[in-house]
């Protein structure tokens, strides 16, 4: 059955792929763009990736949608065809997937428990969480503090596209009555989005608490946060998002998130440990890991949701008004 | 009292998936953006809603079936209005409704 | 059926890479580049987690009773590479807003007839 | 436990300074925050290298997790040789960042430039340091991301397009890399690169590594700008500020290489590479290429900043000429190249900022009689010059020196010719320069230029001082290139 569902997405996705290179529409294809993504998030949950489908759902088919249709609105819609035929590209590309093919003939299959990744490093990760950092998700333990470095490279990486979008796109700041697009016609928008964007904070909450025990965690939380924001301004304006949440704010959220995490790390060098070594952070070393994750993931969310809010102030505070 | 609930609740997954299914078949027939709209709102109410209810029954009295009724709630909020602010904003851009003809 | 499946898996996962490959290399929109970016890369993802799969197991969330868990290390690297897709996104639009407002087009035929005029 | 902690210190402190300096709002704040951190890390590098120098290479662990299962710090002699390169470009650059900055970018950029620039040294200072295939990814796609900010804050609208030209070609270098990395992973089960060394021999006959191989050679091939992949440098090093020209045309590139070497000598190990690959063939045509043909197109370039870029896939393929020789010589050679020509390239690029500071153009046309003006810029010019050419006494001479006795040991005397004729070229495209500036008649407008301000001619001088002390005196850093080189191909288990 499984393998049935498998099968049926991987050909969605396949006529998907093909559906966004034939496309001339832009704005249809951002839109297949979303599918795509959300199609691959489908699939991951078939392959047991609860987490990385939470974060795909939420990155690929939602922000990432809005910063590209946003590019849309600011560029054109219109493809035109190239110049070139594309001779090369297509030689290019069918020698990759050629090699790539060929590679697999000597991989383990698909499923197979005895491929060396189930053998090796991981079954250690499965085992030992519950005793050494005593949370039941496994993706959490190893993201947060076997592997808690590539986590802070992560967030890095996050602040350079925040510092990058800063810098290419700066802000404008709107005056705070401009209410958007045809104030009466967006009633029942506004009288939802007023209903929800309580509720999604309120579940950006849950996803950022609740990340040790089931799927989510930091960054799942600050994709979601923002994503409230983003409702907000769509529905009241970007003016009034603004006033919510000023620029300003932003900027010192986005900061400060890498600095918790980074302090965490000092911290238990300073209590004479290795750098991001939780355990001396309690006299217990399993309530140390408890708290050094928590810091963390408080962290990741802080400067994820800045993040994503200061790219989208970036991109739509350049359209007229009226425009989104 | 078990097979009742089994038997409703695959009565109730098979008519949210019929509902699915003719709500696709309407997005890809009807004529014009604003009867397809018509035929995804289907998609999302009924269908989706169905499917839901089917699955709560599935579920049992659990905290799954407490998820599964917060989706329920989203969805019968979120469907409609998305197809509300979809007609909306094809009025504002001056999309004429398809209108057939040889009744008027 | 694991067994017919095989590779099979892969085989199709290699092919949407290459579909995202060939936009990004062959179009000349730089908006329908990005996508390719974003396709080639997400079809990386899939990849991974495909490797992650065990048969029989579930998401490695430790639960009683249970024993067959997929694997979470590709799952934890998946996550740093989707967060590493967007911030490739965000920038690269970014960049080709900013190229619209400097060239008025975003074709990359037109640019470089631009740019040879310069 | 600051010594203990050195490695972490060495990566953690400028991430740490990256959103503190986004923070202060005086761009004045912000250029102090830069360069203090920037001499911080010079310190610390120092004190690594020392360390390494005195008592081999040094582990660290992060978090305490031991090895393949938590992510490890490994620096050798190599990647402390490549710290250093990075860590004194960075305090040599950034007292000489402020004028230029300042004169080269609008106000309001000013605070995020030096954090992008933050961000950037710490992306390259963690490359070098990991000893983890997947942590190498995501660090060097912090110091990717942060250098296409730091191209596209270049003056002309042209460095918009080239940070996209290299933003879209890095982030297919950077998949492929991923992709390579997914394979080994998906055969061995292990990240770590140590780890990996050991439990490749065992699987390497299989067609799995050898794809893995294939694709980690070509994504990072693109970050090094080998060519045929190194269409996104001219553009990226003309237009981009001159300051992240002179930045990153002597560490990103470099550290491209390093992760070459790192791949090729200690993940797959030489006998796979060199014996079953025969990647030492590829390499050594496509060197070759790089250095007759990009040497040549230089010969024609008018901008002199994009002269000096197809300089620098030029001598990009000197460096990677030693490497595919493949010997305890050639990797020395190669090395040696590298970091010489770092301190080459970063004091030409600067000497050509503070050329853009007061002439505002770095065209030849526009250079005519410059030298009457601007002696010591021209004077460091014409030093550095010297030293890419290879004359005697000067950096540059010693490791091409070392490059063809490498070269003749294994009996390739073609490769001799080759860099001869080559220097030829070099001499000929920097003859150009010097003709314009030293023997044409000034324009009618030159008399208005004055001489660079003391906080730009010196940084520059500092680095032709250290190219003429090494040209003159080399024996410590042949030394550490030969440890690094040695440690890297296996002579020397440390």
């Amino acid at each position: 059955m499984e393998y049935l569902i498998d099968i049926v997405l991987l050909g969605l996705l396949m006529i998907t792929g093909f559906a966004i290179v034939r496309m001339r529409s832009l704005l249809a294809a951002a839109m297949l763009t979303s599918i795509y993504s959300l199609l691959s998030a489908s699939l991951f949950v078939v392959l047991d990736a609860v987490d990385v489908a939470l974060t795909e759902a939420a990155i690929g088919a939602g922000i990432s949608t809005i910063l590209l249709l946003a590019a849309v609105a600011l560029t054109t819609d219109e493809e035109k065809t190239p110049r070139h035929t594309p001779l090369l590209p297509l030689v290019v590309v069918i020698a990759t997937g050629a090699a790539l093919i060929y590679g697999t003939l000597d991989m383990p299959h698909y499923g197979d428990p005895e491929a060396p990744v189930h053998r090796y490093v991981a079954p250690t990760y499965l085992h030992d969480t519950p005793g050494e950092i005593g949370v039941p998700n496994v993706v959490t333990s190893v993201l947060a503090s076997y592997r808690g470095y590539d986590t802070l490279g992560e967030v890095t990486v996050i602040f350079t596209a925040g510092a990058g979008v800063l810098a290419l796109l700066g802000y404008r700041t709107r005056r705070r009555n401009s209410q958007g697009p045809g104030n009466r016609k967006l009633v029942v928008l506004r009288v939802i989005a007023k209903l929800f964007f309580p509720l999604i904070l309120l579940f950006a909450l849950y996803v950022l608490l609740h990340g040790d025990y089931g799927p989510g965690g930091g960054f799942q939380a600050g994709v979601i946060f923002a994503t409230g924001f983003i409702l907000y301004a769509l529905a009241f304006g970007l003016g009034n998002a603004q006033r919510v949440i000023p620029h300003q704010l932003l900027r010192i959220m986005m900061a400060v998130g890498v600095l918790i995490y980074a302090a965490v790390g000092i911290e238990s060098m300073l209590l004479g440990g290795k750098f991001l070594e939780y355990r001396v952070l309690a006299d217990d070393p399993v309530t140390g890991q408890h708290l050094g994750i928590m810091l963390i993931e408080l962290g990741v969310g802080i400067t994820v949701a800045a993040v994503m809010l200061i790219i989208y102030y970036g991109f739509v505070s350049r359209l007229h008004s009226g425009d989104m | 009292m078990g097979l009742v609930l089994d038997v409703l609740s695959w009565v109730c997954l098979l008519g949210g998936a019929i509902f699915l299914l003719i709500g696709a078949i309407g997005v890809l027939r009807f004529p014009d953006f604003y009867t397809r709209l018509h035929a995804v709102s289907i998609c999302d109410t009924l269908g989706a809603g169905l499917v839901l209810v089917g699955l709560m029954m599935q579920g049992g009295l659990s905290l799954v079936t407490v998820k599964l009724l917060l989706m329920f709630y989203f969805m019968i909020f979120t469907g409609p209005t998305a197809v509300h602010a979809l007609a909306e904003a094809a009025m504002q851009g001056k999309l004429k409704p398809h209108v057939d003809d040889r009744e008027s | 059926m694991p067994e017919l499946l095989g590779h099979y898996n892969y085989w199709i996962v290699i092919i949407l890479m290459m579909t995202g490959f060939y936009t990004v290399i062959a179009r000349p929109n730089l908006i329908k580049k990005i996508i390719g970016l974003f396709i080639f890369q997400t079809s990386v993802f899939i990849l991974f987690i495909s490797m992650a799969k065990v048969e029989g197991g579930t998401a490695p969330i430790i639960e009683e009773g249970i024993s067959v868990y997929s694997n979470p290390l590709p799952h934890v690297l998946i996550l740093t590479a989707i967060v590493v897709s967007l911030a490739t996104t965000a920038l690269g639009l970014a960049l080709v807003v900013r190229i619209r407002d400097a060239y008025g087009t975003i074709n990359e035929d037109d640019i470089h007839v631009q740019d040879e005029e310069d | 436990m600051l010594l203990s902690n050195l490695p972490a210190l060495q990566v953690v402190i400028p991430l740490v300074s990256a959103p503190v300096c986004l923070l202060l709002r005086n761009p004045r704040h912000a250029w102090a925050c830069a360069l203090l951190t920037s001499w911080l890390v010079l310190a610390m590098a120092v004190m690594l290298v020392q360390s390494v120098y005195a008592g081999g290479t040094i582990s660290y662990a992060i978090g305490a997790w031991a090895t393949p299962w938590g992510i490890g710090y490994r620096v050798d002699m190599a990647g402390a040789l490549m710290i250093l390169i990075i860590a004194t470009i960075g305090a040599v650059v950034m007292p000489y960042a402020w004028h230029s900055i300042q004169h080269e970018l609008h106000k309001k950029h000013t605070g995020l430039f030096y954090t992008c620039y933050l961000l950037c040294l710490t992306g390259l200072l963690g490359i070098v340091v990991t000893g983890d295939a997947f942590n190498l990814f995501v660090f060097l796609e912090i110091s990717s991301l942060s250098s296409y900010v730091l191209i596209s804050l270049g003056s002309k609208r042209r460095a918009l397009t080239a940070a996209y030209q290299y933003l879209v070609m890095g982030t297919i270098g950077a998949t492929f890399i991923l992709i390579g990395v997914g394979l080994l992973y998906m055969i061995t089960g292990t990240l770590n690169m140590l780890d990996l060394s050991q439990r490749l021999p065992e699987v390497a006959d299989t067609r799995t590594i050898r794809v893995a191989f294939a694709f980690v050679t070509v994504g990072v091939s693109i970050k090094l700008a080998l060519f045929p992949l190194h269409l996104w440098l001219p553009n990226a090093y003309t237009f981009a500020p001159s300051v992240v020209s002179a930045f990153i045309a002597a560490t990103a590139t470099k550290v491209g290489v390093y992760v070459l070497l790192r791949f090729f000598f200690t993940v797959f190990g030489i006998r796979f590479s060199f014996a079953a690959m025969h990647v030492g063939e590829i390499l050594m045509l496509l060197a070759v290429t790089a250095i007759l043909i990009a040497s040549l197109v230089a010969v024609f370039q008018d901008n002199i900043k994009r002269m000096l870029a197809y300089s620098s896939v030029a001598q990009i393929g000197y460096i990677i000429l030693g490497i595919s020789l493949a010997s305890s010589d050639g990797v020395t050679a190669g090395m040696l190249h590298l970091f010489n020509h770092a301190l080459i390239k970063c004091a030409l690029f600067l000497a050509m900022g503070c050329i853009f500071l007061r002439l505002g153009s770095v065209e030849l046309k526009d250079m005519h009689g410059l030298a009457r003006q601007m002696p010591w810029t021209m004077a460091a010019f014409v030093a550095g010059g010297l030293s890419l050419i290879g004359i005697p006494l000067t950096a540059g001479f010693i490791s091409k020196w070392y490059l063809v006795s490498a070269a003749l040991k294994d009996g390739y005397w073609p490769l001799a010719v080759l860099i001869l004729v080559s220097s030829l070229l070099a001499l000929i495209y920097i003859w150009r320069v010097v003709e314009a500036a030293y023997f044409n008649m000034p324009g009618a407008t030159m008399h208005r230029v004055k001489e660079a301000p003391a906080s730009m001619l010196i940084p520059t001088w500092l680095l032709i001082g250290a190219n003429l002390y090494v040209g003159v005196n080399a024996s410590l850093i042949i030394d550490i290139a030969h440890q690094g080189a040695d440690i890297l191909i296996g002579q020397v288990l440390r």
